[in-house]
């Protein structure tokens, strides 16, 4: 089994699709010669020449836009948006044209377009290159969005996204390129829309989604100590959301916390909290905790920011917050 | 020889074929206008009354694997892009038998099979598509062009701008035509465009420019011949300004209170392009009777159409949106 | 009391607003000659003149770029954009810019800047002229956002928001622009982030935004001719949210609705369950049930349309879903 | 008279200063990739080393209460538009007493009693709002002017389109300042840029356009100062395209892989603004130890005074988020 590293997993993925399927192609700001703001694409520019791995002008609206077109001609773009925070500039041509056009024309065309993007503090990068907006395009029919934790998943997903036949948004953590992971030897595509279980538990489970998950690893792992033992689940694609899973798991540890980078307030655990008290209502011994970021812009000086984002101990504590009622409470009276 | 014949003297047989197709289109356009004070079309309308010229002259310079994609004024594209009227008015009643199978609407009409990629609601929004869709094909080194239609209104969006920037830059076979019409919705030139002469727009990105008389299909044709040949033959995209007038309001039931009260009239008696194109044709009082009458009756016969096409069921609504 | 109708409140208090100050002034595409789209700012051009009711080319970034410019300035700009589908193009501005100025720089700037923007299915425009994005908004620290449901409503909140000194996303629902109400005479402020109970009742809140509001007022008439007595309360502002009024009015009833028009899936609704069954869970007798658009682009056939956005008879039905419980069920196994 | 004075012979005093600038621009940011490299500065930090004569050039042709937005590469701009070392170099270090209390950092530079409305991280972020403040000085009455700096790689973006058109629609008095460096980040002119003379941008607009050698700050400061007076004397905006060199990577940081290894070396030869200007001037060796010296102090200064100063408690965080 080899080890890759996720900004090679993902890299991986592009080479290998790139290689057998001439449909295949990848255009950014900055991906061909410098490799990607990232270093993901590093190297590729060599293998598949500048057609193939196109740098592109500062357009997001045109890039993603030419992706899409590119796709309903039975393409299979990847489109590099350099940060997630430059998708704002591409929300028209994401969400007006990729995820409606096979609607619109009653069925009669597929946009298999993905679009890779990456974002989330870590490093002071300022307010507007740290955002963790993937919500956004959780509430628009057409789209499937995937985000993924570790170098396998990262692998495997993205595979399954080049080929999917719809418009794939792709995030990417920036703080998660380093990490490492034995991966198999052959890609082993992972299905969009399933669930990872990354450690069983009993008592709660804990929903995670990309940085949050190895912080919610982590947490796991020092509520054992507490004794609580934690289910961590991954859901890896959050368009179309495994809710069995996810349910299933609450229904077992009767106990849901979940936790993402993004700003706790319409983030993607508002969608997972109203999904669990509504699936699993009776099964709930305490109400669901969300962990996320403090609802502010991302400010600049380190410590605000450190400050600002969910870590492993903001997990801890909602851990503990679920496991500090009684059982018995719940139905009974009110308990603050 | 071949040249002066494609770009020069088009052929009365082939401007006849124009005087009936734009005459489709003005009739297929006029009755919609009726039907929808009748109160049977739902959805917002916008009629290309005027601007029969340009659709035809253009999409007739096209070649049948070409593609275009439209604006929310797109019924006389999809017609000239050789849509059947049926399938176009089942469309606008929002019927299975519709060109998007009513899930598109007057706005969203598609029909891939025949190159036509979509109309577009949002202004500008198909323009960096087709710049896609001609990257495929430079990839694949298909002799194809895609071309995108667009108003004047259009060209101050940002879309247009980041994409005829990327047509340039990858010289992709992309035609832009721009239906000049000095509107936008309720809004003249004046309030939106700081310069006359659109074409210009073109330096901005080195892109090859002509600006023509958008009334005159004869001469749309040869433009558009021409830009497509420059495009297919690999030297790049082409800007197209064909300067043209909205003989009627922006939308079906505009009021038009913004617009010079004499304006229109003045306009209807010196710019339609169908009487222009007439007016140089050798047409008889019998070969007009015999077109107005063909045309009208296929015109009647997509209303029928329709009417007797089939309502989607509700339940209908959950297919198609994922592949 | 005179009689506005939505449209007419819309236009009072922007014109109101700009007879008393000299700062506010509105742009937006056809809003002059035309009075907008939707009539709104009919005969605003001929009182206030070409510059203060400023027809702007189709430029929906740079028009909320240049309110966000002016609004700097402390001018009080009320920029339009005739679609909400089309803020997908304005977004960069909106939540780079206008939400982050303040804070990127360290306070020393407001951006009193309102965005009027209106939305919804009905009569067929299709899948690119009818969606609610609210929910976007929600999600973006730094932002404020407004979803007025009737005139006396419309005409109080647009001019808190005006006057509010930070940048205010103002949603107005295109069905409603007809409906009439008795205003005050005097235009009577209403301060964001206060929701209004528009109904009280015993036995199930319902919290509903923009159309409906007014789906969800008809459906808890006729629940009551079922004998169940519907609280219905609208919050008018979704951000900073009135989570007390609601809080407590389920605390009374023990049972909540939650509906809106746009899609379910990662829609307000998602916000509000999760908040009212963390702080609300001991007394939830049922399951939050949600109530939105079925997950899909909105389709152009009216019957399908139609079928696709929920009405009162949909929250009705979830109405009865939460009273067809018994509460002795909670807590005590499952029932499906 | 006054006329020649402003434009054409500037004195040697003011080039002097104009030096003094450059040169604590240029030791400002040899500090900050100093400082980066001992690993002390966080965020992502471009320099504007080879660009100093087009930020001091256009600022110095400012008045008091001119505004400008900046950009990524924003320290430059800063400085000349009168912003305290000191307080820049706290804003580096993430301190309260930075210019943008330590909230913003490098990209997010603001001074707002001092003109400076932010340097934006967003490309071509900045522009629109530039088109505002210049439109609410218009409604104003006031003589004030609001610049816009950007890069060549930001004219590719559909917000410079929009933002441009949209101020020469309304003329106002807005500047539109282009460094171009003939890079955006890795990506050389050819890939983005279909064409070569930026200023032809303009004509899509009808705005009058200037191209200047963005390494003479006499150059640049005439054609600001003139650009200005336009703009300012109601006759509308100007787009002013300074052709510059970038001496430096993208970030600071950058390895510069995509750069053909010979250029920087013979750039710093050929085109450091600061040498071209000394060069012009009398200067004894005296002169260059004294102002020297005397630069050398104010950035030794500035990395004292931020190391000094205080961090924000982490619960700062909450505030400012709304007014
Ligand atoms: C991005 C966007 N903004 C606004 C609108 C509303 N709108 C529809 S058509 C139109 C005017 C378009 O003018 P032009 O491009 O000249 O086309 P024409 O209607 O004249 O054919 C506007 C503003 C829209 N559909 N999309
Ligand atoms: C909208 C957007 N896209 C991409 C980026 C990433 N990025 C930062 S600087 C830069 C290059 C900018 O080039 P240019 O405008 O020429 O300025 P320069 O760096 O040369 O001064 C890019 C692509 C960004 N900040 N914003
Ligand atoms: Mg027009
Ligand atoms: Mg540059």
């Amino acid at each position: 089994m080899p080890e890759l590293s996720y900004r090679e997993a993902v890299r991986d993925a592009l080479s290998q699709a790139m290689r057998q399927d001439d449909d295949v192609f990848i255009l950014g700001e900055d991906i061909a010669e410098m490799g990607g703001s990232m270093g993901v694409t590093q190297g590729m520019l060599d293998e598949f020449g500048p057609e193939r791995v196109r740098n592109t002008p500062i357009s997001e609206m045109a890039i993603v836009g030419a992706g899409i077109g590119a796709a309903m001609q039975g393409m299979r773009p990847v489109v590099e948006v350099m940060y997630e925070d430059f998708t704002t500039l591409a929300m028209e041509q994401i969400v007006n044209q990729a995820a409606k056009h096979r609607y619109m024309s009653g069925g009669q065309l597929k946009v298999p377009l993905t679009i890779r993007t990456q974002g989330g503090a870590g490093w002071s990068p300022g307010a507007q290159h740290a955002q963790q907006l993937e919500a956004w395009f959780v509430h628009v029919p057409g789209l499937k969005v995937v985000f993924a934790s570790t170098p396998s998943d990262v692998r495997g997903l993205l595979w399954s996204s080049i080929y999917d036949d719809n418009p794939v948004m792709f995030f990417e953590h920036r703080t998660l390129y380093g990490i490492k992971e034995d991966v198999p030897e052959e890609l082993e595509p992972i299905p969009l829309g399933q669930a990872r279980i990354h450690r069983e538990g009993e008592d709660v489970t804990v929903v995670a989604t990309g940085r949050l998950v190895h912080e919610a690893i982590a947490a796991a792992g020092e509520a054992e100590a507490e004794g609580v033992s934690v289910e961590v689940v991954d859901p890896r694609t959050l368009l179309p959301l495994d809710e069995a899973t996810i349910v299933d798991s609450v229904k077992k540890t009767n106990r849901c916390v979940v936790a993402h980078e993004a700003v706790t307030r319409m983030g993607f655990g508002a969608e997972v909290a109203a999904i669990v008290q509504h699936q699993a209502f009776d099964y709930l011994d305490a109400p669901i905790e969300r962990v996320g970021s403090r609802f502010v812009p991302i400010p600049f000086a380190p410590v605000m920011e450190e400050w600002v984002v969910p870590h492993s101990n903001d997990v801890l504590a909602a851990i503990r917050q679920t496991v500090g009622r009684s059982e018995s409470s719940n139905g009974a009276g009110h308990v603050e | 020889m071949a040249q002066v014949e494609r770009k020069g003297a088009v052929s009365e047989e082939l401007l006849r074929e124009f005087y009936r197709e734009m005459l489709l289109i003005r009739r297929f356009e006029e009755k919609v206008e009726e039907r929808f004070r009748a109160g049977e079309l739902p959805g917002f309308l916008h009629v290309a009354i005027g601007q029969e010229a340009v659709a035809v002259g253009v999409c007739r310079a096209l070649q049948d694997d070409d593609v275009i994609a439209s604006t929310h004024r797109a019924h006389g594209h999809t017609l000239a892009k050789g849509t059947h009227p049926n399938e176009l008015m089942a469309e606008l009643y929002g019927k299975v038998e519709g060109c998007s199978k009513g899930y598109g609407g007057s706005m969203h009409l598609y029909d891939v099979e025949r190159g036509n990629l979509g109309a577009n609601a949002v202004v500008g929004g198909g323009l960096p598509g087709i710049v896609g869709a001609a990257l495929a094909f430079k990839f694949r080194d298909e002799p194809r062009v895609a071309v995108a239609f667009f108003g004047d209104g259009a060209t101050n969006i940002g879309t247009f701008h980041e994409a005829l920037n990327l047509a340039q830059l990858w010289l992709v076979p992309a035609v832009f035509v721009c239906e000049n019409n000095g509107w936008a919705e309720s809004t003249p030139a004046h309030q939106q465009l700081p310069i006359d002469d659109l074409s210009k727009r073109a330096e901005a990105y080195g892109m090859k420019a002509r600006r023509v008389g958008g009334q005159d299909v004869e001469e749309v044709f040869a433009a558009a011949s021409e830009a497509l040949e420059h495009a297919r033959g690999g030297d790049g995209p082409v800007l197209l300004v064909c300067d043209t007038f909205r003989l009627t309001g922006h939308y079906v039931g505009d009021p038009q209170v913004y617009r010079p009260r004499d304006e229109l009239a003045r306009l209807r008696e010196t710019e339609d392009p169908i009487e222009k194109l007439s007016a140089r044709l050798d047409l008889t009082d019998e070969d007009v009777q015999e077109i107005e009458a063909e045309v009208v009756e296929i015109v009647e016969g997509s209303v029928e159409f329709a009417k007797a096409g089939t309502d989607p069921q509700p339940e209908d609504a959950l297919k198609n949106v994922y592949a």
